[in-house]
């Protein structure tokens, strides 16, 4: 994803991301196992909730999805589908070494490899899995990066929308899900 | 069951408003992350002075995460490999397995653990000492002995521990099938020995097929670059156990006995179908051999591999040279030379012995029979040492001592004459050779030994292998080291003793061969015989006028260029002692490598 | 009647960890439900095929995030019957040393974790809390907060670092005054007897019907069924402690035997650091060689180990070979995941599900795998 | 232990196995023919062995059978049992299991997924379970190969041998 540098937000939007960066709504969705360090990050050992981030159960009413390890490509139908219904803008955080290269699911048949070919991904954490400290930095910097106007990847995922779509077809074969196949 | 309480039980816990908080503080987190445990599993250090660039993290690693890179600013040094691992954390899980098996102790993780970025290509990176952001953090988890995923103690063979100095048996017996597995399964497959081996054998795959059972498969890796599989599973310098990965911080794996392992124990049929399935028909042309050593040999069954007809010319009535007439059967036995020699045989190589080119048949004459002549004659004399005394008929020298051995024990020829007392000079391989063969020759003659030994080299910095020292001490060589000869004393016509004086240095200070001597601190060695075995030197009277003339000696050895080819004389080939030395692994190679520049020589000249 | 399709998760606040249930309501109450996992899974049982026996140890613990020490136990133990090893004492030891602090952290984290479904979050907050507490004693331990892979094959990793048993004991310490506090916060809250007293029943007939084990089995059968008494492994013979029981259950007193089973780990730990070996070995190798060619005699085994939630087992097959030929692993909530859900959810009030997957301890990446 | 001899010698006579062997601690396997396994499921149960705590498979491909594994165990006796019997690859199909142990339903509808086995009277287990528009083998399967589906479909980022040797900081911007 290549991302323009250049800060070319009028003063509203300058306004607009100055509030959004000091109440930031992450979505409440496990996606994965380094879900396991939220709620540390979330009570009172790590307390998040003193950079004005706060769980958000719906996806129209969050900011950040945060994308907590590997993804099956089950899940990545939902996601997909869940970033689709949350307002820009909208903000991805990607979890340890699985969201980069794959992790040590490189070679599974069910987890998708790099997820910036399916989602643009704001900022990576480093770690398998990241520790709650490591948590807390990534959100700081993706506040910085808000407040900034640095964290443009919904608007690329909007110019790209194409681009976004095709990978994502070419990898999960269907984006739609048919819930009821199961039953 | 617990009785349901006022909702306003819990308001006792008001009492931790005063107690220290369980929060961790803003600046614990961002200015100053809280520190990580002493164990902890963080982002990956190297230290580029220990790495070998062996690769077994990479090897190990679950994930796949680790990826050799080659650092083309490191300086060749010999047993490290100019790579280095580069982490991927993209993929890695700090599970710190690559720490526990790192042969070089190189690999530690650090007590590092905070990268947020929104470039994913700054999670792959290269460590050094200093760690992903270069802040020399603290190392966290590190091996230590309980987590150790090598298997650093060699598997040993048995030696024959009584009567071994009698008789001409084998001492080392050669490891069991469970042995041999066991020590295979201690392989990380890096392959630094094969880039010390001069012949580039292909160690860890033989090694593999061993630990996969798979013996012919095994054997076929052998002979892809070494015919005298036998011969260096029992008597190579073995280069590649001293630059073992294995051995930076235990043993070695035992390469030249597992090499022993195969050919000792792959079914007889199976060793031939793989030992001559690259033997082609002979048309693309002839070659003539001199001397039928190692790198006579090596070339001749690689030229048969490449489809020409080889003969080999030997001076002697057996073929082999120095295996045949050197080394001795209670480290090399007759079988296994034969085993070797018989495979070259039946590759289709034809030897011409009693000739002895330069006397029965002339170089010239070699030159126009054939494409292309290779010389592998070697440094076949023992180099005479004149100090006072050194004509008396009791001074024996090495090469033709060992060589009336093995005759005597093939039973060509009478037993050599031996004395009670004897002492050898010398303190290299050879040296031992010849005392430990006089030990088990006067035990048979006498039922008893007495062989002093006398070198110019202490004990702990002396030219032979350590095994060697070892065994010979325990046969009862009587060592005399850091003593050089000064004269044979000689009474009535026969020798009394070897008179020795010690040595202050060995060589000067430009490092030349000058030893200084202490002339007052003098002692006699009791003997009756004397030994030489202080060095062997080739031998050229097979060269014409011309030839002398154009091809440039130094310290012995012709000068030659790539594949050992002459560069005045395109059709004439050498290797061996005579180029390189001085060692059989060595000779092998020459010749496989001759072999190849021959087949390139003929095929342009044919063409 | 008037059924509506619903969906419980899997981006749901009331479900833990990324599991989805479709459930068909009338009113407020269930008719019918089915469940749909495969949302973590990755495929862990080819992908253990697939690496050295050693390698393995970076995939077992995150078959199951919460407690991965369990997992490793198993496949610890597997390989060891297959391998026909025995490990040195005081392995042992501290194997169980592990597996209980592991036991006090999930259930601290459990009990914090109802505060969701019952909307008692400040019992989130202080239980989540006193688990981080743990956890930065395992990091001590070996080097991680969740992943530890330090249960390994022949024994564990490394040794105990120096004062470590001081500080456990220390913290067995400041549990004793606080556990009572949480049961106070917790258990005897209002909020929560409305909400779990009598309220999601398990009945024995129930239990042995879907194959239900751990605290679910025991509070409805009222039987010390836990495989540390019923088939000891490690040193669990040789330690005194009580299986708590019942014969009644619901989610209150399930959740009370989450907390006496506390109590008990702790009694565990404690007399675990009295008998434990001050010297000797911790671990011996599982074969000879380097851990590239570890390899395991052929064989078939099944390995079991009681874990928070019930029988977690792994069916392990070597074919003698460097990797394993085929590794199964059986979630321990597996039955109440799936059939219990299918069969049992139906007939409870929508804000009682995501209570029921608690209450029943559903985890689901071992579900998944 | 007298138990553990006991129920052997009790297994032994009544199911007459193809072979038995004790492969750890309090564990009994038991090998029998497929047609027989339903029988000796509801035998097992009758002697105690009242928890089914796996069904799974484990694929020869070599000798081209599946082979069946259910574990039992007994609570009151603390024994593990595995019972296994083997069936043709090709044509894989067995009776179910839900009769005598219902909480086998999911685990034969993730053998079915896993391996492709059928599993005659339970009709839930031809559905799909974990696995979402799965268009390859099943993938347990030894001839399945997971790193030729993962390549195929999921991308990998290409790590070359050039380096970023200095990497920024997270805080420089």
């Amino acid at each position: 994803m290549v991302l323009d540098e250049k800060d070319n937000r009028n003063v509203w939007e300058k306004i607009g991301d100055y509030f959004s960066a000091n109440s930031i709504w992450m979505k409440w969705y496990c996606t994965g196992c380094g879900a396991i360090e939220l709620p540390p990050t979330m009570t009172s050992r790590y307390d998040m909730e003193r950079l004005g981030m706060g769980p958000m159960a719906t996806p129209r009413q969050a900011d950040v999805l945060l994308i907590t390890g590997y993804l099956s490509t089950k899940t990545l139908r939902r996601v997909i589908y869940s970033y689709e219904q949350m307002n820009s803008p909208r903000f991805i955080v990607a979890f340890g070494s699985c969201t980069i290269n794959g992790g040590i699911y490189y070679d599974s048949y069910a987890t998708i490899g790099r997820l910036d070919k399916y989602l643009p991904v704001d900022l990576y954490i480093a770690g398998c899995m990241p520790r709650p400290e490591v948590v807390m930095n990534g959100f700081n910097e993706l506040i910085k990066m808000i407040k900034k106007g640095q964290a443009k990847g919904w608007k690329h995922y909007q110019e790209n929308y194409e681009w976004y779509k095709k990978n994502q077809l070419d990898s999960l074969g269907e984006v739609i899900i048919k819930d009821e196949f199961h039953e | 069951m617990n009785k349901e309480k006022s909702i306003f039980s819990p308001i006792k816990a008001w009492k931790y408003l005063l107690r220290k908080p369980i929060t961790v503080l803003k600046k614990d987190i961002f200015d100053k992350p809280r520190e990580a445990s002493l164990r902890y599993r963080g982002f990956h250090q190297n230290d580029w002075e220990k790495c070998l660039g062996c690769g077994t993290c990479s090897k190990i690693c679950p994930t796949n995460a680790i990826t050799m890179i080659e650092v083309s600013t490191l300086e060749d040094k010999e047993g490290y490999k100019n790579e280095r691992p580069a982490f991927d954390y993209g993929r890695c899980t700090f599970c710190a397995i690559c720490v526990d098996i790192c042969p070089s102790d190189s690999l530690a993780m650090s007590r590092e653990y905070l990268h947020v970025s929104k470039d994913a290509d700054t999670f792959y990176f290269l460590p050094d000492s200093t760690g992903i952001h270069g802040d020399s953090f603290a190392k966290g988890y590190v091996r230590d002995s309980d987590s150790e995923l090598l298997d650093l103690t060699r598997y040993e063979m048995e030696l024959e521990p009584v009567g071994r100095k009698t008789s001409f048996m084998e001492i080392v017996k050669g490891y069991s099938l469970e042995r041999a597995l066991a020590e295979s399964a201690r392989c990380v497959e890096c392959g630094i020995c094969t880039d010390a081996c001069p012949a580039k054998m292909n160690i860890p795959e033989y090694i593999k097929s061993i630990w996969e059972g798979d013996m012919k498969g095994a054997v076929e890796y052998l002979y892809k670059t070494n015919p005298l599989a036998n011969v260096c599973g029992r008597i190579c310098t073995h280069m590649c156990e001293g630059v073992c990965a294995l051995g930076h911080r235990g043993e070695a794996i035992s390469i030249r006995w597992l090499k022993r392992f195969i050919v000792d124990n792959t079914p007889m049929d199976e060793y031939e179908e793989a030992a001559l399935s690259t033997v082609t028909e002979a048309v693309n042309g002839k070659v003539a051999i001199v001397g039928s050593g190692p790198s006579g040999l090596s070339c001749g069954y690689y030229l048969r591999t490449l489809g020409y007809e080889v003969d080999i010319y030997e001076e002697r009535a057996l073929p082999g040279g120095v295996i045949r007439y050197g080394g001795p059967e209670y480290r090399l036995p007759e079988k296994s030379v034969l085993k070797d020699i018989g495979m070259i045989e039946k590759a289709g190589v034809n030897f011409i012995t009693n000739t002895k080119v330069g006397r029965d048949i002339s170089l010239d004459e070699l030159q126009t029979k054939y494409d292309a002549v290779f010389l592998g004659t070697g440094f076949s004399l023992s180099r005479p040492l004149k100090i006072p005394g050194y004509e008396h008929k009791d001074v024996g020298y090495a090469i033709p001592f060992l060589a009336e051995t093995r005759d005597y024990l093939r039973e060509t020829s009478d037993m050599p004459d031996v004395h009670e007392k004897a002492v050898v000079i010398g303190g290299g391989n050879v040296a031992f050779d010849v005392g430990r063969t006089l030990v088990r020759l006067q035990q048979v003659k006498y039922g008893a030994d007495f062989v002093s030994m006398a070198a110019l080299e202490h004990r702990d910095i002396l030219p032979c292998d350590i095994e060697e020292l070892e065994e010979g001490e325990e046969e009862g060589i009587r060592g005399h080291f850091g003593y050089g000869p000064a004269e044979i004393l000689i009474e009535d016509g026969k020798i009394s003793g070897l008179r020795v004086k010690k040595v202050i240095s060995i060589f000067d200070e430009d490092k030349r061969f000058n030893p200084k001597y202490d002339e007052t601190d003098t002692f006699v060695i009791e003997a009756t015989q004397v030994f030489i075995a202080t060095g062997q030197m080739p031998e050229y009277a097979f060269f014409n006028e011309t030839m002398l003339e154009e091809i440039e000696i130094a310290k012995g050895q012709v000068k030659v260029g790539k594949y050992g080819q002459f560069n005045k004389f395109p059709w004439l080939f050498a290797g061996g002692d005579i180029v390189q030395g001085p060692d059989i692994i060595t000779g092998v190679a020459n010749g496989h490598d001759a072999a190849e520049g021959i087949d390139i020589y003929i095929r342009a000249k044919n063409n | 009647m008037n059924e509506v399709k619903l969906f419980l998760g899997p981006q749901h606040p009331g479900m833990h960890g990324n599991y989805s249930v479709h459930m068909y309501v009338d009113g407020d109450i269930i008719k019918k439900a089915r469940p749909t996992p495969g949302f973590l899974h990755r495929g862990f049982e080819k992908l253990m095929e697939r690496r050295y026996w050693m390698g393995n140890l970076a995939l077992i613990p995150r078959i199951c995030v919460p407690e991965p020490d369990t997992n490793e136990m198993v496949y610890a133990m597997g390989v060891e019957a297959l391998a026909n090893i025995e490990i040195p004492e005081k392995a042992h030891w501290i194997r169980m040393l592990v597996l209980e602090m592991a036991r006090v952290a999930i259930h601290l984290m459990s009990l914090g974790s109802i505060g969701g479904p019952t909307g008692l979050y400040t019992a989130t907050y202080w239980a989540i809390a006193q688990r981080d507490l743990l956890l930065d004693l395992f990091e001590e331990l070996c080097g991680a907060r969740i992943y530890h892979m330090y249960i390994v094959p022949g024994g564990v990793r490394k040794d105990l670092p120096e004062g470590f048993t001081d500080k456990v004991l220390a913290m067995m310490d400041e549990l004793d005054e606080k556990i009572p506090e949480y049961e106070d916060l917790i258990l005897k809250h209002p909020v929560i007897h409305a909400r779990t007293k009598d309220n999601i029943l398990l009945p024995a007939e129930v239990v042995w019907e879907l194959g239900v084990t751990g605290i679910g089995m025991r509070s409805a059968v009222g039987k010390e069924y836990d495989l540390r008494k019923v088939k000891p492994y490690a040193y669990y013979d040789k330690v005194d402690f009580e299986v708590p029981t019942a014969t009644y259950s619901d989610a209150l007193t399930r959740l009370n035997l989450k907390v006496r089973e506390l109590y008990q780990s702790m009694r565990i730990i404690r007399q675990v650091i009295d008998k434990m070996p001050s010297k000797g070995a911790v671990n011996v190798p599982v074969s000879t060689g380097s851990a590239l060619r570890w390899t395991v005699p052929a064989g078939m085994v099944y390995s079991a180990v009681e874990s928070s939630r019930g029988e977690y087992g792994y069916f392990i097959v070597s074919d003698g070979k460097e990797m394993p030929y085929r590794i199964a692993v059986r979630g321990a909530s597996y039955p109440q995941g799936l059939l219990g859900i299918e069969k049992y959810l139906k007939g409870h009030r929508i804000d009682d599900a995501s209570l029921w997957m608690d209450s029943m301890g559903v985890c689901t990446p071992e579900i998944d795998r | 232990m007298n138990s553990m001899n006991n129920t052997i010698n009790e297994i032994k006579a009544a199911l007459k196995p193809l072979k038995m062997e004790t492969p750890a601690f309090r564990q009994i396997a038991v090998v029998v023919k497929p047609d027989t396994v339903h029988n000796a499921l509801s035998y097992l149960k009758q002697k105690g062995f009242t928890q089914l705590s796996i069904v799974t498979c484990v694929d020869w491909i070599k000798e081209s059978e599946f082979e069946l594994v259910y574990i039992l165990f007994s609570w009151t006796e603390g024994i593990h049992i595995q019972l296994r019997a083997r069936i043709d690859r090709d044509k894989p199909v067995m009776v179910t299991a839900t009769d005598i142990f219902p909480g086998a339903q999911y685990y034969e509808r993730e053998v079915h997924e896993f391996f492709g086995v059928e599993f005659t009277g339970n009709e839930d287990a031809a559905k799909p379970l974990f696995l979402e528009i799965w268009d390859d083998l099943p993938p347990l399967r030894k001839d399945f190969d997971p790193q030729a589906y993962s390549d195929s479909k999921f991308p990998m980022r290409e790590r070359g041998n050039e380096f970023v040797s200095e990497i920024g900081g997270h805080d420089d911007e």
